[in-house]
C-alpha cells in the first residue's frame, strides 16, 4: 500500500529534489524503511540506530504528529500523507 | 570580521559555512554559531564594551555578524530594576526583574531579530520573514522596515485584529494562512527551502538564536560583571533559556566575568508545559502536546529546544514550574501593582512560576535572584480585561467625590 | 541637597517655598524651579554625568528633587535613531527621531511623573493623583505603585475600554467622572485645594514639568555633546517644547555644551491648534477650541503653556504647523514604513508637519534635525485601523501562496 | 442681580476660605469689579491694570469658557454660576 511522503529541504539533494515522494508499508516505521530503497541514505537521516525517530525530526500523518498517536509503530493506510518537519524555531 | 568560526551541528559536530542553512543534513540536529573563543578572550575587556552604546551590539565579538552595519532600532540594554516590593511579598530579598518591554517594538524579539535581519542584510537578502502569531511578527515588520527591505509575514488568518495592526502598520506582506501555528509554520518551511528569502526562524535561526544571548549578557553586566546566583525564565521552545545560560557561560570562558554555579529555572503555562512536565516526571524524553492557554506567546506545544532547556537545568541545579491561567493573570497583577510593570502574559507566568519557586523553597530567598520579563501587556490585553476592579463613576463634583470615595480617603 | 532656590512667578518674580504649589498667588502666573546655576556650573561636568546610570537622574543638578531617592523605573535615556529612510523621503539629510515609546509606560510621561512622583515622595505624600484621558493616567498608576502610594487616577467616564485597562492594570482608584476632560480638572482643582495629595499635573506642576527637560538633555548629550539645529515637538499645552528649549539653554548656561541657536518648531493637530493658529496669524492672544481631532493627546483647547511656547517658537526663529487626521495617519504610517517605529497619533502630527515644514521650506534640509515621537502607537491603535493594508488569506499550501503572491516575489 | 462665584484654592485666603460666595453684576466685567466689595484684593488678582483677564485665569460661565463669549462684557444673569480656574497642565 503506497502513501505520499513530504520530503524538507535538507533532504531534497536525495530525492532528485523532489518534495513529495511515495513508499509501500503498513507503518510509520516500514515506511520509512522502504524509503530508503528508491532513496538512499534517505532513512538513516530520520532514525537512530535503533530504529527510533531522531530527536529533531518530527513526523506528521495527516496533519497529526505521530508522538500523539502510536508514534513509529502508527498504522498507515493508502491515501495518508506524512510530513517529515525539522524541528521549527519559535516563542521563548 | 567575525569571531564565528563556522554552524556546527549541536548534535553530531557536523560544520557548515557561515550561510542561510539551519538543520544538520545528517542528523536534522540544529546549527549553532561556532566561535573562536581564544580570540575573543584577547580582543575583549569590560572597558572596551563599557564605552560603546546602549544596544545589544555592545557585545560584537559574541554576536554572529562579519561587518559593523547593524540594522538597528537600538534594541537592548534594558532596565534591571530592582523589586523589592515583589521580593517582599515573596520573600525574596535580593530580586531583580529585567524589563524587556522597553525595546523598540516592546518585547525581546527585537534582540533576536536585529542580529538575524543585520545578518540577512550581509548574506544578500532583501525579504525578511517569519511565520509568527504576535511578538515575531511585529519585529520582523518592523526591522524589514528599517532595514529596507521586502518582509513576508505569514500568520494564522484567525488572529485577532489588535494583534495585526501592530504588524500591518509597518506595511509588510501579512499573509493569513488558513490553519493553525503548525500549519503556517510548515508552509514557511516549504516557501523558504523555494524561495531566497531570510525567514528568521527557520533558515535564519542560528543567527536569530543568538540575539538571545545578550539578555545574560546585560544582566551580568548590570549587576556589576557579575553572574546572577538563580533566574526564572520563560520557555516555549525552551530556546531563550538555553540563550541565557550560554551567554553566561560565554562571559566567563573569555574572563569578563568570574565563574559561577547560576541555577537556571524554568517556567511554562500549564496548558503547554511539556518541558516542566518532563523535569517533573525525571526523563528527558517530551510529550508533544496540544496548547490551551492565556499565554500564546509560550504556547509551542512541540519545544524544539527543549532537550537542551531540560538539560541545562538539570545541570545547573535549577528547577522547572508551571502556573494555571488564573495564576497567569494574578502574575500579571502582582507585577504590576507591586513594581509598576505591566508584562504580557508570558511575564505573568514568570512571575507566578517565580511566586511558586519562592513559596517552595525551590529559589534560596538570600541570593541575587533575575526574573525575566519578556514583552508588555499592552499587547495581550484582552487577558486581563475581565479580571481587574472597576472604574467607579461619579458626577463631577466634589460632593459625589466625597459620598462615594470617602472611606477610602485618610 | 538641591541646586533649587525657591519655587518662582514667571510672570511677576514673586517666590515661594518648594512645597505643593502651583500658580502664583498674587497674578496666577505659573511657578517654575529655579536653580542656581552658577553652583550647578562648578558642580556638573559631562564626565561626571556619563559615568551614571542611563535614566534621567543622570541629570539631577538640573531636576527639582533634594535627594537621591528616586522613585525610578529606569525612565529616560531613550533611542536617538538616525532617520535616515525617512529623511530622504523628506528631503532631510541629517535627521533623528527621538523614540520616546521606550520608556517603562511607553510615553514621555514617565519623565515627568518620575520626577513629581519622586518629589511628592520628598514632601511626605502618600498618595499620587492626576486628571488624564491616557499616558499620564498610566504614569500615574505605575510609579504610583512603583513607589507603595496611593493612586487615585481620573478620567472621564467614557473613555474606551482598552485606555482603562492599562490604567486599572497597576490597582489605582479609578475615577471615572461624568463629563468631559475639563471637568474632570476642575474636579481634580478642587480635590487637590482640599486633600493633602500630590496631583502632578496641578500642585506638583512646578516639578513635573521639570521631567520633560530631559529630552532637551538627552538629545544633546546623544549627539555628542552638541544641540540639534532644529527639532520638531508635538504641542497640547505647549509646555513641552518650552521645557525641551528650557533644558537645552540651562546645557549651555552650565557650560555643558556649546551656545546654539536652536530653532524650535511646533506640531499641532487641525482639529486644534490654537497656538499653531496664532504663530501663523502673528499675534500672541490665544483663542481656545473645542478640540476635534484623532490625536487625544494633543486635545487640549486651552494651553496654558501657549503663550510661551509661541514666545520660544519666535525667539528661536522657528515655526508651527498643522496636521488633519488624515494627515496623522499618514505621518504614523510613514514613520513606521520607513524606520520602523509604530507611534501614538501625538507622533503622527510630529511626522506629518516636519513633512510640511520641510516641503515649504521653512526647515533647513542640510541642518540636524530631531522630531521627538511622545508615545506608542500600540496605545493609539483604533486610529489607524481602518487605514491600512489587509492580511491576504490564502490556504496552507506552496501552490495557493504562488497563485496569490505570484506577481510580488522577484 | 446677584451669581455664584467659585473661588479657586489659591484665592481662598481673600475669602474667609470659602470656596463660592456671591457678587452682584450684569456682566463679567462687573462682577469681578464687584467682588472686591466683600473680598478686599481679589479683583487685582483677577485682571491686569487695563481691566483684562490676566493671561493664566480662566473665567467659566456656567460652564462655558468666557473667551468663547463675549470675553469680559459677557453679560451675566440671576441664577447664573462663574468659574474661575487657573491654567492646568496636561498634554504635550
Amino acid at each position: 500500500m503506497a502513501v505520499k511522503v513530504l520530503i524538507p529541504t535538507p533532504l531534497r539533494n536525495l530525492t532528485n529534489n523532489q518534495a513529495e515522494v511515495s513508499a509501500e508499508g503498513n507503518s510509520i516505521s516500514e515506511i520509512i524503511d522502504n524509503l530508503s530503497k528508491n532513496h538512499n541514505g534517505l532513512r538513516d537521516r530520520l532514525v537512530d540506530e535503533n530504529g527510533k525517530v531522531r530527536r529533531f525530526v518530527n513526523v506528521y500523518l495527516n496533519e497529526e504528529d505521530i508522538r500523539f498517536l502510536q508514534g513509529e509503530g502508527t498504522a498507515v493506510k493508502a491515501g495518508d500523507t506524512i510530513s517529515i518537519v525539522p524541528a521549527i524555531a519559535g516563542g521563548k | 570580521m567575525s569571531y564565528v568560526k563556522a554552524l556546527k551541528c549541536r548534535e553530531c559536530g557536523q560544520e557548515y559555512e557561515k550561510v542561510a542553512k539551519y538543520v544538520c543534513e545528517f542528523c536534522f540536529g540544529p546549527l549553532e554559531a561556532a566561535y573562536d573563543y581564544d580570540k575573543i578572550k584577547k580582543d575583549i575587556s569590560r572597558e572596551k564594551i563599557a564605552a560603546r552604546p546602549l544596544n545589544i551590539w555592545r557585545y560584537r565579538e559574541l554576536l554572529p555578524v562579519e561587518g559593523t552595519n547593524y540594522n538597528t532600532l537600538e534594541e537592548g540594554y534594558t532596565p534591571l530594576i530592582k523589586a523589592d516590593r515583589l521580593g517582599k511579598e515573596l520573600g525574596l530579598k535580593n530580586l531583580y526583574v529585567k524589563n524587556d518591554c522597553a525595546n523598540p517594538t516592546h518585547s525581546f524579539k527585537d534582540r533576536v531579530v536585529a542580529v538575524a535581519s543585520t545578518r540577512a542584510l550581509e548574506l544578500g537578502f532583501d525579504t525578511l520573514s517569519c511565520a509568527s502569531t504576535g511578538n515575531l511578527a511585529n519585529a520582523v515588520a518592523a526591522y524589514g522596515a528599517r532595514g529596507g527591505m521586502k518582509r513576508y509575514v505569514f500568520i494564522p488568518s484567525n488572529l485577532e485584529k489588535g494583534k495585526v495592526i501592530a504588524s500591518l502598520i509597518y506595511d509588510p506582506k501579512l499573509i493569513g494562512v488558513n490553519g493553525n501555528y503548525d500549519d503556517v509554520n510548515r508552509l514557511c518551511s516549504e516557501i523558504a527551502g523555494k524561495y531566497k528569502w531570510a525567514f528568521v526562524n527557520i533558515n535564519m535561526r542560528p543567527y536569530y538564536a543568538e540575539g538571545s544571548k545578550t539578555l545574560g549578557f546585560e544582566t551580568a553586566e548590570q549587576l556589576g560583571w557579575k553572574a546572577p546566583d538563580q533566574v526564572v525564565v520563560p520557555m516555549a521552545s525552551g530556546s531563550l533559556l538555553t540563550k541565557i545560560w550560554k551567554g553566561t557561560q560565554e562571559f566567563i570562558k573569555v574572563g569578563l566575568i568570574a565563574d559561577k554555579k547560576m541555577r537556571m529555572f524554568g517556567a511554562q503555562a500549564t496548558g503547554c508545559s511539556p518541558i516542566t512536565t518532563a523535569y517533573k516526571a525525571k526523563t528527558d524524553t517530551f510529550r508533544p502536546v496540544k496548547p490551551n492557554t492565556i499565554a500564546k506567546s509560550l504556547a509551542i506545544g512541540n519545544p524544539a529546544d527543549g532537550y537542551y532547556a531540560l538539560k541545562t537545568i538539570n545541570e545547573s541545579n535549577g528547577g522547572a514550574e508551571m502556573a494555571s491561567d488564573e495564576e497567569i493573570v494574578e502574575g500579571i497583577k502582582l507585577l504590576a501593582r507591586t513594581e509598576g510593570i505591566f508584562a504580557e502574559t508570558a511575564g505573568g507566568v514568570t512571575v507566578a512560576c517565580l511566586k511558586k519557586l519562592a513559596e517552595s523553597g525551590a529559589l534560596d530567598p538570600d541570593a541575587v535572584t533575575v526574573a525575566y520579563i519578556t514583552g508588555t501587556g499592552l499587547k495581550t490585553q484582552e487577558a486581563v480585561a475581565d479580571h481587574l476592579n472597576q472604574v467607579q463613576v461619579i458626577q463631577p463634583n466634589l460632593e459625589a467625590f466625597e459620598a462615594t470615595q470617602l472611606t477610602a480617603v485618610s
